[in-house]
């Protein structure tokens, strides 16, 4: 087994893993945290599969695309954050009302 | 093996022991003051020894002193943020996990 | 050749402008402050200049192809216009002009000092803009990641704009939601650069072929870009957020911004990955337009509110874009349906564009005039704002898909592919959404035209009523001069939509 | 030990970090571990050759993101912990769906995974081979500046986005205040001196990194990154005070990177293509783009952990 394969097999692993959080926990703060893992889980997998290719230079598309992603998924996590915290300031909690708003007449 | 390869061995041997006593002492020691202690004194310990290790192989004298430099930053961090978790645990009075002491006594 | 012709040869930088315009708009708008609304005397005619010169090109020369930087890909990015950027372009440019102008009395005048809904309004309006025109001209498949991020940023904190605890949980579901698609879409993103080494659309629809990871790519994405679009199940978010936003943001996001990942997937299927296409997949797809049609529909009847109304109505309607899918492909003998089908979908998607904001903008002066939109408080809404209620009236017409209106032709056009491939019960679902539509359209309508006392409302601008009026208007007119977008949706279009996907 | 085995043992390491980071009560313990996560997924990023991305991953997907989460956590907590929120548990049985759930989709992308073409293509002889007319020779530099410099670009102002949505989650009452709270520990001695010290190396760090990155691992958002950590550390150090969100000079600084990248862009037109560099200048213009991104890119990641007005102006 390739070093490559082992951590594309590590991404999937943590995309999977963040996958859990994200639907295996009811408090949103601990949403993000796992929607960061499986955001991070897929850029190693995005790595190792470009990486695949022994003996040549790291193809350096996806390195940047990586980076890219890597500052989209801070800006979206801190609105995420600054969002919850007024949820929580204004409610107390930080869980989201599963209720539709269909009942809300 | 050459003396300089032997020289690495040796201090990279002693950076670890001491990163391994310091992570005992973290897993160990009872409350979070003597926690800190260990941690940092012993890592310092540790990773100045791997860095002096790894000086005699870098390729140029730039990076070794870029070495020496990460060592001292390291040590200046760490320093500072001890000093603040102490701090701030004696201000909440903090506990950790079961079994503790309460109180950290005088500092 | 003429300056004029000069205008329009292909090498015009038209693409990349349509995007740098609302860009720098949206820069500026930053330090310009409580001044932002200046840039529209320079944005909307601007950006409505580049539009008509963007259809002005396609139209001599079909389809224009820019390379970003001079780098062709699979190193660089390309930008592509044919007919159907040309059109969601056009809509786009519209749409944003007339909730701009509606916005000016609420955002605009600032006279206490910079507020926060204000200063922010406004950059988040133009980068909304730059980013819906970012995804109808791009060609490269992790550009449009950005575009779409770019969207759902600035989508979520619009919805956030009012600070109600409610919207603010909205906004929350909604960036999960969002957040989650994206992330899928990346994952299929990923393995086509695994398979092909490039992300071009153009050079994926020429070597791509019906391998097991490109299927998985192209399932993921989908499902990914549906839960931005809102297709039934993935829906729960779209009410609550779309019905808790300001009026104006409203209208861009049920009118533009679910459109906007709705484009990405014709672009995937009908240029991108054709072969990839399965006949269940495509039934699948329609299948679930048909759930979305019937069940947002009764959930609109029976909801008090007529955001609500409204937003669920969107629901519904998105529910028609995903017919086509098995109409426009599926077939494997006469396919002259197809290109119809093709065609009636993109037609739902303007006529809806253009309907759903007159509709929300309406809504939003019916609130200025009575504070509120629960159904009972708006009786007799239409001695207070009479233009506006006749502009809902008039957007009704379209989501019910009665003629002349640019919902007929389009319920038309995929109601006879349905009838034509011999899938009648895709027809027997549009023509039960259409009386569906009608039903929960005429509640807050006769209410709205109920006997009640002028005093009670509030008086609202002019502006704010004939904005509406307009788009409404527009979206009835694109029935009745449908043969000029009709013929401008056929350039540059791809052999799936004119002969069925395989 | 082979390399294989160190690969092998890391991968472990960061599967179990991770899994912690999910599992565990407390929402501090889970932050640590992604912390912990960040560090140990950056020597997986070394290891596949890919420096720029260890050092973005480092900077932004460990530190900031950390810090972030660490500074939110404690308000929320508060907050939380005033009003008494009652504690919701999943079922025993959506926790076994979950499991399943994501157990099948986890095998399922591995099988996709295996089916992927034995040799990945490259695009990196094809960068290699324009990378004389870019002016650099880091090829991700020159990527992330020319290749595809439209992708950044959008990105830029994606980070400006947020910015504007977290300010705009503020209540009204403290619109034109300055962002984040008074700070309690302004005249703490021990984080004065750090705070005097650090920063002015690390503005030269940042600044080095910057410029290294046109032809080594470095550019602007690593090096902007750096400088968004010095700026921290000096607000809470209290040498610094936030400024006012209505300042107008801030304002030009948030703009500043995405603006000239737009303007060089434009005039691009001009001379072939939109956000094309002419070869002879290119490196010039580069340089001049990654500075005022850096600059923009500090001030937004600074601001953005800071976080909203907290009070009135």
């Amino acid at each position: 087994m390739t070093s490559a394969l082992l951590f594309a097999f590590s991404g999937v692993a943590v995309i999977a893993i963040g996958l859990f959080g994200l639907i295996g926990r009811w408090r949103i703060e601990r949403r993000v945290i796992a929607f960061n893992l499986v955001g991070s889980g897929m850029f190693l997998l995005f790595g190792a599969v470009a990486a695949r290719r022994a003996g040549v230079d790291a193809d350096p598309v996806p390195q940047a695309m990586i980076i890219t992603g890597i500052v989209v998924a801070f800006s979206a996590t801190a609105l995420f954050v600054a969002l919850i915290e007024r949820l929580v300031a204004e409610t107390g909690r930080s869980t989201l009302p599963e209720d539709t708003p269909d009942e809300d007449a | 093996m050459n003396a300089l390869a032997i020289f690495t061995t040796v201090f990279l041997i002693a950076g670890l022991f001491f990163f391994i006593a310091g992570t005992i002492g973290l897993l160990r020691f009872p409350d979070l003051h003597s926690r800190l202690h260990a941690l940092t004194k012993a890592d310092n310990i540790g990773l100045g020894l791997v860095a002096v290790a790894l000086m005699p192989q870098a390729p140029s004298i730039f990076l070794a002193v870029k070495l020496g430099l990460i060592w001292l930053f390291v040590l200046l961090a760490s320093a500072a943020v001890s000093q603040l978790t102490a701090r701030s645990a004696l201000g909440h009075r903090a506990q950790l996990g079961s079994g503790e002491t309460n109180d950290p006594g005088p500092v | 050749m003429t300056w004029a012709t000069g205008l329009l040869a292909p090498d015009q930088p038209w693409a990349p402008l349509l995007v740098a315009t609302p860009l720098a708009a949206a820069l500026a708008a930053v330090p310009f402050g409580r001044r932002a609304p200046l840039l529209l005397v320079a944005l909307t005619p601007f950006s409505g200049a580049l539009a008509v010169l963007a259809i002005a090109q396609v139209w001599s020369h079909g389809e224009i192809v820019y390379h970003v930087g001079g780098w062709p890909p699979p190193l660089g990015i390309t930008l592509r216009i044919d007919g159907l950027s040309a059109v969601f372009i056009a809509t786009t440019a519209l749409v944003a002009t007339g909730v701009a102008l509606f916005s000016l009395p609420k955002y605009g005048r600032q006279s206490k000092g910079e507020t926060r809904a204000a200063f922010a309004f406004w950059p988040l309006l133009f980068a909304m803009w730059a980013g819906l025109n970012a995804v109808f001209v791009s060609n490269d498949l992790f550009n449009l990641y950005v575009a779409l991020e770019l969207l759902t940023l600035t989508a979520v904190a619009l919805v956030a704009l009012d600070g109600k605890p409610k919207t603010i949980a909205a906004a929350i579901r909604y960036l999960l939601f969002a957040l989650t698609g994206s992330l899928a879409y990346l994952l299929g993103v990923i393995f086509l650069y695994g398979v092909f080494g490039s992300l071009d659309i153009s050079a994926l629809a020429i070597s791509a072929s019906p391998h097991a990871v490109v299927l998985a790519a192209g399932v993921v994405m989908t499902t990914g870009l549906l839960a931005k679009t809102a297709l039934f199940p993935l829906h729960g978010w779209l009410p609550p957020a779309h019905s808790g936003a300001p009026a104006p943001a409203s209208a861009m996001l049920s009118a533009l911004v679910v459109k906007a990942s709705f484009f990405i997937i014709l672009r995937l299927w009908f240029t991108a990955l054709p072969m990839a296409a399965s006949a269940a997949f495509l039934q699948l797809l329609a299948s679930l337009g048909a759930v979305a049609i019937v069940f947002g529909s009764v959930l609109a009847l029976r909801q008090n509110k007529l955001k609500l109304i409204v937003a669920y109505s969107t629901v519904a309607q998105l529910g028609y874009l995903f017919l086509m899918f098995p109409l426009a492909g599926g077939g494997n003998e006469m396919q002259s349906w197809a290109a119809s089908a093709w065609t009636g979908g993109v037609f739902q998607a303007l006529a809806h564009a253009t309907a759903k904001a007159a509709m929300f903008l309406a809504v939003g002066a019916m609130i200025e005039a009575a504070g509120e939109d629960r159904l009972d408080r708006l009786t007799g809404i239409a001695h207070g704002v009479p233009v506006a209620v006749f502009a809902f009236g008039l957007a009704s017409l379209s989501l019910m898909g009665l003629p002349p209106s640019g919902g007929f032709i389009a319920k038309y056009l995929l109601l006879t592919s349905a009838l034509a491939s011999g899938q009648w019960w895709w027809a027997a679902v549009m023509i039960a959404g259409g009386l569906l539509a009608a039903a929960y359209l005429f509640r807050p309508l006769s209410r709205a035209l109920a006997e009640a006392d002028p005093k009670l409302f509030t008086p609202v601008p002019r502006l704010q009523q004939f904005i509406p009026l307009a788009l409404a208007a527009l979206s009835v007119l694109l029935g009745i001069f449908s043969a000029q977008p009709y013929a401008l949706l056929q350039i540059g279009r791809v052999p799936g939509a004119s002969e069925g996907l395989p | 030990m082979t390399p294989v085995l160190f690969d092998a043992g890391l991968c472990v390491l960061i599967l179990g970090v991770a899994l912690a980071s999910v599992i565990v009560r407390e929402a501090f313990a889970a932050i640590a571990f992604f912390i912990v996560y960040g560090l140990l997924v950056a020597i997986a990023w070394t290891r596949l050759d890919a420096v720029d991305v260890a050092l973005a991953e480092v900077a932004i997907g460990a530190g900031l993101t950390g810090a972030l989460f660490v500074g939110a956590m404690s308000r929320i907590a508060q907050a939380a912990e005033a009003q008494a929120a009652p504690r919701r548990h999943p079922e025993r049985l959506a926790v076994v769906g979950a499991l399943l759930l994501c157990g099948g989709a986890g095998a399922a992308l591995i099988f996709t995974v295996l089916q992927l073409p034995e040799v990945a293509v490259s695009l990196a002889s094809l960068a290699e081979a324009n990378l004389a007319l870019t002016g650099v020779t880091n090829k991700v530099t020159a990527v992330l500046i020319n290749f595809r410099g439209y992708d950044t670009l959008l990105e830029s102002v994606v980070l400006l986005v947020a910015l504007i949505g977290v300010w705009s989650a503020t209540p009204d009452r403290f619109w034109g205040g300055p962002p984040g709270l008074q700070l309690a520990m302004t005249q703490d001695s021990v984080l004065g001196f750090f705070g005097a010290i650090l920063p002015p190396v690390g503005f030269v760090v940042g600044a080095y990194l910057i410029w290294i990155g046109s032809s080594a691992p470095g550019g602007a958002f690593q090096g902007g990154t750096v400088w968004a950590a010095m700026l921290l550390l000096a607000v809470l150090a209290g040498l610094i005070d936030p400024p006012l969100v209505s300042k107008r000079s801030l304002r030009f600084g948030l703009v500043l990177g995405p603006a000239l990248f737009l303007a060089i862009g434009i005039a691009g037109i001009f001379r072939g293509s939109f956000l094309g560099l002419d070869p002879p200048i290119a490196k010039t213009l580069t340089l001049a783009i990654e500075v005022g991104l850096a600059v923009s890119i500090a001030a937004t990641l600074a601001l953005l952990v800071i976080g909203k007005p907290r009070r009135a102006a």
